[in-house]
């Protein structure tokens, strides 16, 4: 590898390892929300317009 | 509006604190710099406007989180608030401003000649620097009570406020010190950003107020 | 003058308080609101002085005429706060709270000697005791003049003769033609006035 | 349809987000595969493959902040209900782009310039860009409750859209080693079509990402803010019952 | 005592928005001062280590008058004086100022290998600024904590003292400063200032605490 | 185990607020300290707590043992402020004092279901109303042990239920054999204690 296919190389390791950390942590913060919503609905509890909504 | 102007300098001077540690922190800067440039009296001289400029900036940053802050904490600014069709709540913030750089900032602007002459600056330039200074200032204490206005509600905003201040306040800090350096380097004029400058603070005079309210505003709880 | 407010809700971090709150009160009327902690009274106050904005229905202001166009320009929220500077004269508190409210109404000294403080005018807010403090802050809304009173727990701290002292107040400025809308616990000394129990109704 | 109401908002983003995620992988794709069977420039030779990324995260990195200013107007002024779970959302993803602007741009400058930073107009405002995204998230993250961090991040978000411009023109108003625009200027571009082909579909697959991200990313926020709100329905809920 | 280091991290993070905001601020401060000297790489490089310094100093000043301030508003400040008997209060201090430190400085610290790198001074320049920096930071938080106490326990006389006290900070900073500059410039050595800055940072976490305690004792009312 | 104290005077600025104040509270009494505003009630507290220094008179606890060597360490004092921050959630308060004041009596779950708020925990206590505020903060001295409780206006911002509802937590530390000093202007309803009205010498 030329001296200048190293930088090539690292900007677009760069660029995997930036946009894999962000879609990884995006990722992981839904499952976690989706997780503790489900917890909260299985414990009873709804939100007012959800009550609302199934009233209508 | 005099009234609010004559309380807020009082509490400055009596109970905040800004004013002399201000001070201090200047003299910090000023006196940290020739460490790293070496014994070059040359050199000090050239970059020392911008290095008051620089230390100026960062001094009044100090105490500027408190802006809102305290009277939030005790109930004040609930009044304020209310006393909108009275005084325009940007009115009473341009107030303030002008209290809090009257007493943390005008005493770093006024300290600033001597510390001129230990940075070797020829009088010119000491007489612009400050003259800079005087004028440039105030908007960042405008451009802070955005900042101030924004984190009131943080227990410890102090370093974010700091943060979403400096950006805005960099080309306050250009336009100071090109025109610091116009009155001293022939080529470079001294008017244009001067010019530039004052006009720089009446925008923020106009502009940062009337954030800072809508901030205020609809910040309260 | 009237102050109307018609089905009000209230919200707090996305959720509702309480909703569907109607009164009117007149010249020289006064509601207490009473409920249990947490049922949205301070909300409420908040609310209709418009430091937070209604979730739903309406406050209005009829016949305040050109003196007092709208309902925040025509009141005083005494909250929990004093809002005085404790680095500052009593003297000093009131008379910036006077020039910054505009009507001036009472004399500095005769505030104070109305809520039985005169004399504390020199000393420093901070030097007061709790309920010295409270006083002095009612001292505020007696220095400048605005015909409608929004207290909430006007009483914490005081003591048994401040508070017969703050009933007798209210009652002048009620007789004045005022009107008062007043959230506590502690019952105020007025008799005959209008009432508003919180929470009741969920 | 009406977007206002998060529920729809969320079934419309279940549908939209397999499409958008498997658009932006074949224009990725095609986009980097064009790009690496391009010509290279005769004067920056390999290098000049890093323009295919450099570029469309620079662009991204200012659509974003302008998509995040346009959410805090209407969290402002139409007082929009997602407006502001848009601008959340939109932070973080436009840092990223930023930084990645930022990398590549500093890893193509050691080669071309000789050094990986220099104080100019162009990479400093770019600069001064990242510190305002990570500004809004620090302040999206430090109050929360919703209300009441949505007008503030909303504000400190408009009031740095001026750095947008600056960057824009910075090469035009000051003389400065940065490239001048050569695709986006009013008389055309002035890029070969064998280069400008490849980069303007990279472009396109970069901003589907950030859509998808973007999407995504608003939904979650959107649960974040009902369980925050179902746990206080259930703490007062609790103190109700005991009276 | 760990349970009052967590609190007081927790809030120092929590409320200004998280570790974040420190390496932000510090980002902030490093990126203006080009505005101010000029892009001049080797002139950026020389000043780089002092920079650093300052902006550290900064971050340690900014919030550090709240330290006890915020305590005494609340009433905490009565129970920790009161828990005496079970944590002496030169303790609590400390503990104060390590969280203090840990929350709004420690970020900065980590973060200055990166800033370094844009002020282009070179590794051994950058290594040995953040040594200084990570030695010689908590120095100031110690010091500071007298000013602050101090200023708690006299609110309208304290401002005098804690200027009093504040210019200690200076020497702190100036054999940060010249350590690092004698490990990158020959003549100049390293070993003797850093050993100096060491010494100066123990001596000032016995004795700041320690006075920073009495104040408070004497100052409760 | 007994608390005594004699011939206490108390000052302010250099000035005189109180003197010659003597009682006894032994295991199992209360005290109740009435008084006008700014008759001296907080001061007495804090000069008992140790928080001010006394201008004359003396303060000691008697029969203390190992556990409770001199009056400050074994006291819970509960002033005007909470002592809680508003940016922490209502359980990182709790689990902090409890943690640092040492001596954990009941959990932080317990604690708050006995001032009637369970399920509070999460939420930051800065979203907490004024008397649920106060609730919490009573529920701070319930989490560690003192045999001492000195009260400042303890009741301050409560609503009725609440009240009852702390009154039975004072009866029960009686009974378990702690002693009770409070200053306050509402009745706490409390029978059969000892009681100290101040300012009535003058
Ligand atoms: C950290 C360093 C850098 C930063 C922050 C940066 C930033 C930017 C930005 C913001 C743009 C978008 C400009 C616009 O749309 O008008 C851009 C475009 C561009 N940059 Fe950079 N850049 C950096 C380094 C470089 C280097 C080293 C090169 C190559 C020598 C380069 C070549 C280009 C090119 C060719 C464009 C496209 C211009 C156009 O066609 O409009 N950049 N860069
Ligand atoms: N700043 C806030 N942020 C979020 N929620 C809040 C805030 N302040 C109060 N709340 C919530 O709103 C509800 C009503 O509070 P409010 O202060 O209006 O009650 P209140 O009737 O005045 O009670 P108290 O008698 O204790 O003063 C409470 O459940 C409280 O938890
Ligand atoms: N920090 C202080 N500095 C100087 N004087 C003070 C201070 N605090 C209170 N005083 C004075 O001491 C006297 C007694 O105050 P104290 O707070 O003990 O009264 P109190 O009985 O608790 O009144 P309240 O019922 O209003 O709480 C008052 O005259 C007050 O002015
Ligand atoms: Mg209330
Ligand atoms: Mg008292």
């Amino acid at each position: 590898m030329s001296t200048h296919a190293i930088y090539v190389t690292a900007a677009y390791g760069a660029t995997l390892l930036v946009l894999g950390a962000l879609a990884f942590w995006i990722l992981l913060d839904q499952r976690a929300r989706k997780r503790e919503l489900a917890q909260l609905e299985k414990a009873g509890i709804r939100r007012r317009s959800d009550r609302a909504g199934t009233a209508r | 509006m005099l009234a609010l102007f004559v309380r807020d300098l009082r509490l400055g001077i009596r109970a905040g604190g800004g004013a002399l540690v201000g001070v201090l922190f200047f003299l910090a800067v000023v006196a940290v710099v020739p460490f790293g440039v070496g014994p070059d009296l040359n050199l000090l001289a050239r970059i020392g406007p911008a290095i008051l400029w620089v230390g100026a900036l960062l001094a009044s940053l100090l105490g500027l989180d408190r802006l809102f802050q305290a009277e939030r904490e005790d109930g004040s600014l609930d009044l304020m608030i209310l006393a909108e069709s009275r005084h325009m709540l940007a009115l009473t913030v341009l107030v303030k401003c002008l209290a809090h750089w009257t007493a943390s900032v005008l005493p770093l602007v006024i300290a600033s000649p001597l510390l001129g002459l230990f940075m070797n600056i020829e009088p010119v330039g000491i007489a612009a620097t400050s003259l800079t200074l005087l004028v440039g200032t105030p908007a960042i204490a405008f451009i802070g009570a955005v900042g101030a206005a924004v984190a009131v509600a943080l227990p410890r905003g102090g370093l974010l406020v700091s943060v979403l201040v400096l950006p805005l306040a960099i080309p306050v800090l250009i336009f100071g010190v090109s025109a610091a350096y116009g009155a001293v380097n022939d080529p470079n004029p001294f008017l244009p950003p001067f010019l530039i400058l004052v006009a720089l603070t009446l925008f923020f005079a106009v502009i940062g107020p009337f954030a800072a309210a809508l901030a205020l505003k609809s910040g309260a709880d | 003058m009237r102050l109307m407010v018609q089905g009000l809700g209230g919200e707090r971090g996305g959720e509702q308080v309480f909703s569907g709150i109607d009164f009117e009160v007149s010249d020289g009327e006064a509601l207490i609101v009473t409920g249990a902690n947490g049922s949205g009274k301070s909300t409420l106050l908040r609310i209709i002085a418009g430091l937070l904005p209604a979730a739903a229905g309406s406050i209005r202001l009829e016949g305040g005429g050109e003196a007092w166009p709208d309902v925040a320009s025509a009141l005083h929220y005494l909250g929990h706060g004093n809002a005085m500077k404790t680095a500052l004269s009593v003297t000093e508190n009131l008379q910036f709270w006077q020039e910054f409210c505009g009507n001036a109404h009472l004399d500095i000294e005769d505030a104070m000697e109305m809520v039985g403080l005169p004399q504390v005018g020199h000393l420093p807010y901070g030097y007061l005791s709790t309920g010295q403090k409270r006083r002095i802050a009612i001292a505020k809304i007696l220095v400048s003049y605005r015909p409608i009173w929004l207290l909430d727990e006007p009483t914490a701290g005081l003591d048994a003769r401040s508070e017969k002292q703050f009933a007798a107040l209210m009652r002048a400025h009620l007789e004045d033609g005022g009107m008062i809308v007043a959230a506590t616990h502690i019952p105020l000394g007025l008799e005959g006035v209008k009432s508003l129990v919180m929470g009741a109704a969920d | 349809m009406d977007l206002a109401n998060p529920t729809r908002f969320i079934a419309l983003a279940d549908r939209l987000v397999p499409w958008l995620a498997a658009l932006s992988a074949i224009a990725l794709a095609v986009g980097l595969w064009l790009a690496f069977n391009a010509p290279q420039d005769y004067q920056q030779g390999i290098t000049v493959r890093i323009m295919y990324i450099h570029v469309p995260f620079a662009w991204l990195a200012m659509m974003c902040y302008s998509i995040m200013s346009l959410s805090a107007l209407g969290t402002l002024v139409w007082r929009h209900p997602l407006a502001d779970v848009s601008l959340k959302a939109a932070a973080p993803i436009g840092a990223a782009f930023t930084l990645l602007a930022l990398i590549t741009g500093s890893i193509w400058g050691k080669p071309m310039w000789g050094t990986w930073w220099v104080w100019d107009a162009r990479l400093t405002s770019v600069f001064v860009l990242f510190m305002m995204y990570l500004g809004v998230i620090a302040l999206t993250r430090a109050l929360d409750d919703p209300g009441r961090s949505a007008r503030a991040a909303a504000i400190v978000t408009l009031v740095g859209f001026i750095n947008i411009p600056i960057i824009k023109f910075s090469v035009d108003w000051w003389n400065t080693l940065h490239q001048p625009a050569s695709v986006i200027r009013l008389d055309g571009p002035t890029i070969h079509p064998s280069m400008l082909w490849p980069l303007l579909i990279c472009a396109v697959g970069f901003s589907l990402l950030f859509f998808t991200l973007h999407l995504m990313a608003m939904r979650t926020e959107i649960w974040r803010r009902r369980v925050a709100a179902m746990r206080r329905i259930a703490a007062r809920s609790a103190d109700r019952q005991e009276a």
